[in-house]
């Protein structure tokens, strides 16, 4: 049997037995929910390679599946990040309600991700969208909190984008008569000048709204933050990439007719800017970390799109790169909120504070993530911001470095705050309790940081598949320019080699902090955060002496009149607006017998005045 | 053999900054001081300052991020020290230069900033948690018209690489403040909140923040921080001069070019007041983000 | 004569059907909708004979005699159709009354604007 | 030959006869019976699709008074198609509603059934009728059943829901009647297929004012948009299973009468339009008017509508993707809707308002009753990998194919609501709180209603996942639809079909 | 690091030149000596040009500047500023009041005698003493640094417990954290 179908199969029985066990006591229902995520991504590590394909006929329409490079690369994501986020999920979702659903939506979300990869046809792209859609969806409301609000505005948003994309898909069906992703871009030349900007336009749609592009990103604070944590991390790491994907696809698949500075181009990619800036200057203003992370998110995923938009063979790169970098970090950083939130309870900057002494590896693993994020050298994150700038630089969009630049750089204000707000600060009674997080829990993290930090040094390692990607893509031109296991070029030819770089930091460091511990190490002791030079005042235990409210004031002062209004008081405008409307068109439905009555009448009267012009008699 | 020459160069190089930066920090307080009718403290004051604090105990911590904090910082500004090639002509200064560029620099150089941060963080000191919230509000504030400068120069002279500029002023012969002098004007003015002197000293604050982000750190701490800062100082200044007025060629037109550029923030800050944080995120978006913008349409008319 | 007479009956039953259709949409009462209503299919029968009708024809059935009338007969099919239109409107106004009545017992009205509780 | 298509309709009919008199021997024959009749039907029309499908149509002559003097039955692939449909829906609602409720005790049941059997056999006759008089007959039948369901609980909402239904009801056979005796007048024939054969003959005024008649008076029973007013009222008061029987029976019935009178009867062009036109009006008022209500089975019945709407739409295409779309969606609709009414009126069925709103939190009492809701949620908003998607799919390409990308744009918009409004529901069911007192114990559903619901989902899911089970039997239908000629054959030589 | 004998005695006589010259100053301004601190600092007596500087927080300061009186509730304060700072640490008692209360001689709530509750190491007379007394104490205590004798720390570590029983005495509600050194 094909390994490929068999993995899906795995997946599919998988969830529903999972289901099914969920109310079984014992562990049965943990071992099957990582044996059905595990089995199938072992299998697919091991029995599939790129090429392998699958084809068979449903409904009258062709469905092949295929493992292409890219589709691989990214594959790689999701397999990786959907077992670390599985093996962290056991533990944190324990003695939760419902377990069975989570596990089903889970099992199914991956599926589906990796069933999106694998299409090469539009119908079984859209059909393993829509299961990706309403699995995740079903995981944004599983927590039952605002589910009205944000479950729907998600849905909303979602079926919004892939309505848009059904009809960009069938569109291209009746230009083309074929599903075929391959079809679709060698024919997209042949195609009528309005196809031309409409189908793309609607691909876009709905792409940027799994992608959380600005003016169509304001699900994603919501939906991320409702999400069990376990889930976000894959939620934002890998079920958002897949919007990325779609876009490169789309994008890349049409470089031909799209080329290089193509106002279409230009459009997608100051749209991701504007994103990025949007969204860093919302994380900044937020106080629940899961809120922080998610326009975190927003914005990463805006550079990404830059890159993706931009479409420079080095710019193809980088939001690649960031793609897989922001999967280990994002994922990383959503696992430790969730961790903090499982063992306190809350995940409200201004409520938990101090924990660094209580979950040191949760801060560890969270460090890293946030170094990453940032795109401070030498973790991953700056390798991605770096082949950004320089292929913005050498692609002529300056003004978009300045805005890049500006967002990651305000960045570092979130990011700190994120750190600040959990670990640091006063460490309060409150949280004395405070455990680190269970093991199963600190070891994805761990392994994840790690990620980044290997890739921030060797970012070969992953730039190599993402190239042969490319290629698939006819950036043929690549071949083996831009891929090295240490060491990073621009289009000048200028190069940063990371390797030096890293054992020069770590020389460096090692050698400060022995200077700095040497000889008095024995004779430090550690004292409490309560003893703070106060202007000679004891703190009392209730006394709050962490500075958090508020904790970024001045600066959101002075960026006020770009952040004055949010997005989301058009749409929800929007929405009172179509509802108060329906709410009048309803009325049409008196409930007056007689006025149906004469609205038959009314609609005889009609056509029989009307017959010449509506039959042509 | 090559690699331990290039280790001890390092070494070299750091030392060097060390005792040229705490000097034009004691030069800097004389200097502060004649200008206030002051006969101020001898130049070497902060040696004997770094000294003391060297021999002082340092008998607590809060932890360990506090105690990594400074060397974080010491990370930051060494490696910076490392990228940026002191002389032209290199030799024992040469350092790491030909692997890295200008993008790199500005991410190394908030990376102490941020260990930093997360040091002053641990302490658990309001001030210092308020200190680091306007260091890096500022920190947003002047890397957009320094990073617009650097982008104007790249695209007028097509590389990232700081030799790459070096060389492209020695075979013009003429200092890129003059080829391109707004992106220069840029870049002084973000330079102006970079060295935080005054108006833009609010992160250190001491009348309102207690020192900001150190005021939990004495002794050895304060000394690493200190010594970070001076490296740092002439590290940025060495930038400045490679990038925009020529390099050097030897080390006396490096003390020469780098001490006339450090006057300029510090003869700005003796006659101003201190700036409120969104005044000073915003002076960098009005003036400097100008001459930015007008770098770059010179750069891409040129 | 016939031709006028024709023409009347044609008249006459759209008259009835536009008679029903006034009741059906001005009368607030239950009770004359329902009159309305049988108004309507009054007319329609009349409409539907009116149709099948042959002037100076024989009734449709062969018998001794009358081999050959076919072609004089009055079409038997509108009669069929209207003896069944004709069942099946009493059973509707059955049904229909029965309602009202049961409509009379909860709302203890017979305006039709005034039972309207199921609306939009 | 296992049967013939004439008893498709004398069972029942007769049966519903039976019934009171068998109710003396034993009282639960009378819930019995009404199923053997029901579940023979849906044998006999399987069986007869089976054959059609392989031997082409049946074409049954009632009295041996041949087309087009007598009246004749057509069994063909599509007639066949949503007979069966009807019989296996109206089984369903058999085996639902056996003991729907406590309070259904002998004589209710007895009059319940009765009319679910005239119900099943109206509409029955109405698609597989070949005679257009003979149609008014059968659509008066379901008619009269239909409203004495409606009123089958003695409150004063179900009375209202009956009346307005009548009212509606009656005007609309005037307008048959007047159609009929139009095309009589003009034609001289009440066989469908004769009138088909005819129709070129006929003055297009009259042409085009008879189609008018015609499409008032079914479309008051399809539930096109101005003429609906009765049907979320019918709906909402009917019995929870007669809502699914309306949904199911009632305006598939409906909607066939229409199609067969714009595709086979009438040569106008333009009617496609019309139907096009009406049709997307039908969907987006009722789903905007969805979108806003506060009780559960109204909500599903303005969604009903739209459905309907969509289908006329997908029939306004007029190509064979566009019909093979259409009868997708309506056995879809068959499927999915009924599975809606079952699990809502479940989950409804303590609540006195009926009231979305009540709704809160019951998932956790009956998981299985609300999961089935979810799914039929989820399949009908078109959500792969479920029923609804594919229908949906080959609505859009066939809208594709013709260039209608207005058409697209609004059923995908009108997509986004219905969305928006099933998942509030199944958001309530699942993800909120309980927010009645603990002791008021939601009604759980008996066993008879899980394997009807269970039956319905596992057809969405058979479907879902696999639509080829279903496309082959649609597409022959759908050719059958547009093979105008070949049903004029059929019907107009008929001896040949009798010889067989 | 504090005063270890056996160290070798250049490094002693770096260290204590270099502490000698390098003096951070914590004032502790509440009394109304603290007038005299600014002109102290500016143009006029510049005492920076002698090393002398104001740090902002204990954990960098080296001497501890008690201007003025001190009250029952403002030494709690002033100690556990002192307990804070980092060795070597020395204690200036600026004016009359902190030796003997001063004008305050027979007040209530005043500590008199400062010397009592904390090691001073050096006084500096005068109500108010004016800067050039000033500059005068720091003189002395630079002096005594570079001899080695400026050890109130460590008198005040040898005699904690005396220091804590008065210190107590006149906070009867004593809920400081321990002393860490």
């Amino acid at each position: 049997m094909n390994t490929i179908i068999l993995i899906f199969i795995i997946f599919l029985a998988g969830a529903i037995l999972t289901f099914l066990a969920s109310n079984i006591k014992g562990l049965l229902k943990e071992v099957l929910f990582l044996a059905s995520v595990i089995v199938p991504v072992v299998m697919f590590f091991t029995g599939v390679k790129a090429g392998d394909s699958f084809n068979f006929h449903l409904a009258g329409f062709a469905f092949q599946w295929e493992i292409t490079p890219l589709g691989y690369l990214f594959a790689l994501i999701v397999t990786g990040l959907g077992v670390m986020a599985a093996i962290y999920a056991v533990s944190a979702m324990q003695k939760t309600k419902n377990l069975g659903l989570f596990y089903f939506n889970f099992i199914l979300s991956i599926m589906s991700m990796l069933g999106i990869l694998f299409s090469r046809d539009l119908v079984s792209f859209f059909i393993f969208w829509e299961i990706m859609t309403w699995s995740s969806y079903l995981m944004v409301v599983y927590q039952g909190k605002d589910v009205q609000k944000v479950g729907i505005k998600y849905f909303i948003f979602s079926a919004i984008g892939a309505y848009a994309m059904l009809m960009a898909i069938v569109m291209v069906y009746s230009l083309t008569g074929s599903m075929m992703i391959d079809k679709m871009i060698q024919s997209y030349a042949g195609f009528a000048f309005n196809m031309q900007i409409i189908i793309p336009i609607l691909f876009l749609i709905g792409f940027g709204v799994k992608s959380a592009m600005m003016p169509l990103h304001v699900w994603a604070p919501g939906a991320y933050s409702h999400s069990p944590m376990a889930f976000t991390s894959l939620f934002s790491g890998a079920l958002s990439k897949m919007g990325i994907y779609g876009m490169v696809i789309v994008m890349a698949g049409m470089i031909a007719y799209f080329p290089e500075g193509h106002w279409f181009r230009i459009v997608i990619a100051w749209l991701g800017g504007i994103t990025a800036v949007g969204g860093t200057l919302w994380a900044i203003a937020q106080d629940d970390a899961k809120k922080l992370l998610a326009y975190s998110s927003v914005a990463q995923l805006g550079y990404i799109i830059v890159g993706v938009g931009i479409g420079t063979p080095l710019a193809m790169l980088a939001a690649l790169f960031m793609a897989v970098m922001h999967a280990l970090f994002k994922g990383t950083l959503f696992m430790a909120v969730g961790a903090i939130e499982k063992q306190t309870g809350t995940s409200n900057f201004t409520e938990v504070t101090g924990l660094i002494r209580k979950m040191p590896l949760t801060f560890l693993a969270s460090l890293m993530g946030i170094i990453a994020l940032a795109g401070i050298p030498p973790l991953g994150g700056f390798v991605g911001k770096w082949m950004l700038y320089e292929s913005l630089i050498g692609s002529d969009h300056y003004l978009l470095v300045i805005v890049i630049f500006f967002s990651s750089t305000a960045a570092f204000l979130y990011c700190y705050k994120f750190l600040f707000g959990f670990f640091l600060g006063q460490e309060e009674k409150e949280w004395e309790h405070v455990k680190e997080a269970p093991v199963l829990m600190v070891i994805p993290m761990i392994i994840l940081a790690g990620g980044t930090f290997l890739l921030g040094t060797f970012p070969g390692l992953v730039i190599k598949p993402i190239s042969a990607g490319l290629e698939q893509l006819g950036y043929a031109a690549t071949q083996g320019k831009y891929w090295e296991m240490s060491m990073l070029f621009n289009e000048w030819g200028d190069q940063v080699v990371l390797e030096p770089i890293l054992y020069a930091i770590i020389a460096v460091f090692a050698f400060f902090l022995v200077f700095l511990l040497i000889k008095n190490h024995k004779n430090t002791r550690y004292v409490s955060t309560k003893d703070i030079s106060t202007s000679g005042e004891v703190p009392k235990e209730h006394e709050n002496l962490t500075f958090i409210q508020n904790f970024f004031q001045p600066f959101l002062r002075a960026v006020e009149p770009l952040m004055k209004r949010q997005i989301d008081f058009y749409y929800n405008g929007f929405g009172k607006g179509i509802e108060a409307l329906f709410d009048f068109t309803r009325r049409i439905y008196t409930g007056n017998g007689q006025t149906y009555a004469l609205y038959a009448i009314i609609f005889v009267v009609i056509f029989l005045l009307l017959k010449t012009t509506l039959f042509g008699i | 053999m090559e690699l331990f020459l290039n280790i001890l160069g390092a070494i070299a190089t750091v030392i060097l900054a060390f005792i040229v930066g705490m000097s034009y920090g004691g030069i800097v307080r004389k200097i502060t001081a004649r200008v206030q009718n002051r006969k101020g403290p001898p130049w070497y004051q902060n040696f004997i300052d770094a000294y003391k604090l060297y021999s002082k105990t340092t008998a607590i911590h809060h932890g360990w991020m506090h105690r990594m904090g400074p060397a974080f910082l010491m990370v930051s500004s060494v490696v910076t020290l490392m990228f940026v090639p002191v002389l032209n002509n290199g030799g024992w200064f040469e350092n790491m230069n030909f692997q890295g560029d200008l993008i790199f620099l500005l991410y190394i150089m908030v990376f102490g900033s941020l260990g930093m941060a997360l040091g002053a963080g641990q302490t658990g000191n309001p001030n210092s948690a308020i200190g680091v919230t306007r260091g890096l509000s500022q920190m947003v504030g002047f890397e957009i018209p320094w990073v617009m400068a650097l982008v104007a120069m790249m695209i007028q002279y097509k590389t990232t690489s700081i030799t790459g500029f070096i060389e492209v002023q020695q075979e013009s012969g003429t200092w890129l403040m003059f080829s391109s002098p707004f992106a220069f004007i840029a870049a002084v003015l973000a330079m102006l909140g970079m060295f935080r002197y005054s108006p833009f000293d609010i992160v250190g604050a001491p009348s309102e923040l207690a020192s900001g982000p150190v005021s939990e750190n004495g002794g050895k701490y304060l000394f690493t921080m200190m010594s970070s800062g001076s490296i740092f100082t002439f590290a940025k200044l060495t930038l400045y001069v490679d990038l925009f007025m020529g390099g050097a060629n030897n080390l006396l037109v490096l003390l020469i070019k780098t001490f006339a550029l450090y006057m300029v923030p510090v003869l700005y800050g003796l006659v101003s007041p201190r700036y409120r944080t969104e005044q000073a995120v915003r002076y960098f978006w009005g003036w400097p983000l100008f001459f930015g913008l007008l770098a770059i349409i010179y750069a891409v008319i040129f | 004569m016939y031709k006028f007479l024709e023409y009347g009956v044609y008249g006459a039953s759209i008259l009835l059907i536009l008679i029903g259709l006034y009741a059906v949409l001005t009368k607030k009462s239950l009770i004359k909708i329902v009159i309305g209503l049988s108004i309507i299919d009054g007319g329609i029968h009349l409409l539907l004979i009116t149709i099948g009708y042959l002037r100076q024809g024989t009734a449709p059935i062969f018998s001794p005699g009358f081999e050959n009338a076919a072609a004089k007969m009055v079409d038997p099919v509108p009669q069929a159709l209207v003896l069944t239109a004709i069942v099946i409107g009493f059973g509707v106004t059955a049904v229909a009354l029965s309602l009202v009545i049961r409509l009379y017992r909860h709302h203890r009205t017979l305006q039709i604007d005034e039972i309207k509780s199921l609306k939009w | 030959m296992v049967g013939s298509p004439v008893l498709l309709i004398a069972v029942p009919l007769l049966a519903a006869f039976v019934i009171p008199l068998i109710g003396m021997i034993w009282k639960e024959l009378v819930r019995i019976v009404p199923g053997l009749v029901l579940a023979y039907m849906l044998v006999l029309s399987v069986t007869l699709l089976v054959e059609v499908n392989q031997n082409g149509t049946i074409v049954e002559t009632i009295a041996g008074w041949k087309a087009p003097w007598g009246i004749n039955l057509v069994y063909s692939n599509l007639t066949g198609l949503l007979a069966t449909i009807i019989t296996t829906l109206g089984f369903l609602v058999w085996m639902f509603s056996y003991r729907f409720k406590r309070n259904v005790d002998f004589e209710p049941a007895k009059k319940y059934f009765i009319f679910l059997m005239m119900l099943v056999a109206g509409a029955t006759g109405i698609v597989i009728t070949g005679d257009i008089f003979n149609q008014f007959v059968f659509i008066e039948i379901t008619g009269i059943s239909a409203y004495a369901l409606t009123a089958f609980y003695t409150g004063r909402n179900s009375a209202e829901a009956a009346f307005k239904y009548l009212m509606m009801g009656s005007l609309a056979s005037s307008f048959l009647l007047i159609a009929i005796a139009i095309i009589y007048s003009q034609l001289g024939t009440l066989n469908m297929a004769e009138i088909a054969s005819k129709m070129h003959t006929m003055d297009p005024v009259f042409k085009v004012i008879a189609l008018i008649f015609f499409i008032t008076g079914i479309g008051i029973e399809a539930e096109i948009f101005p003429l609906n007013g009765w049907a979320p009222d019918a709906y909402t008061e009917a019995p929870g299973p007669i809502g699914a029987a309306f949904a199911g029976v009632v305006v598939k019935a409906g909607i066939y009468a229409v199609i067969r009178m714009v595709f086979t009867l009438f040569d106008i062009p333009a009617a496609h339009d019309f139907l096009i036109t009406i049709g997307l009006i039908t969907l987006i008022v009722a789903e905007s008017t969805a979108l806003r209500q506060e009780k559960l089975k109204r909500m599903l019945a303005y969604s009903s509508i739209g459905q309907m709407g969509l289908v006329l739409v997908a029939f306004g295409i007029g190509t064979h993707a566009g019909v093979f779309a259409a009868l997708f969606l309506m056995l879809n609709h068959a499927v999915i809707k009924p599975l809606l009414f079952f699990s809502g009126s479940y989950l409804v069925f303590n609540s006195k308002e009926k009231r979305i709103s009540e709704v809160n939190g019951l998932g956790k009492f009956m998981p299985y009753t609300a999961g089935l809701f979810a799914l039929g949620s989820f399949a009908i908003v078109g959500l792969p990998p479920f029923a609804g998607f594919w229908s949906k799919l080959s609505v859009l390409t066939a809208a594709a194919d013709e260039g209608l990308l207005l058409v697209i744009a609004l059923v995908l918009i009108v997509s986004v609501i219905e969305i928006v409004y099933y998942f509030r529901v199944v958001n309530r069911i699942f993800f909120q709180e309980y927010n009645k007192e603990e002791s008021v114990v939601p009604h759980k559903p008996r066993f008879n209603a899980i394997i009807a619901m269970t039956v319905l989902a596992i057809l969405i899911l058979v479907i879902g996942f696999y639509p080829d089970a279903v496309t082959g039997m649609l597409h022959s239908a759908s050719s059958d639809l547009l093979d105008k000629s070949g049903y004029i054959d059929n019907v107009l030589q008929v001896g040949q079909s009798l010889i067989r | 690091m504090s005063y270890d004998k056996d160290s070798h005695k250049i490094f002693d006589f770096i260290q204590n030149w270099a502490r000698k010259h390098s003096i951070w100053v914590l004032a502790y301004g509440t009394g109304c000596g603290a007038i005299e601190i600014p002109p102290t600092m500016t143009s006029r007596y510049d005492a920076e040009r002698l090393g002398v500087r104001g740090a902002a927080t204990p954990r960098q300061a080296d001497v501890l500047l008690i201007t003025g009186y001190l009250t029952t509730k403002t030494l709690k304060r002033v100690i556990r500023v002192y307990e804070q700072m980092q060795d070597p640490k020395y204690v200036i008692g600026f004016g009359s009041c902190t030796i003997n209360g001063g004008m305050y001689y027979d007040s209530y709530n005043t500590i008199k005698v400062l010397d009592k509750y904390l090691p001073v190491d050096v006084y500096i007379n005068g109500c108010m003493p004016r800067p050039e007394a000033v500059l005068a104490g720091f003189a002395k205590l630079q002096q005594l640094i570079a001899e080695g004798k400026a050890n109130g720390a460590q008198k005040y570590k040898e005699n904690l417990e005396w220091y804590r029983e008065n210190q107590k005495r006149i906070s009867p509600h004593w809920v400081m954290p321990e002393y860490n050194w």
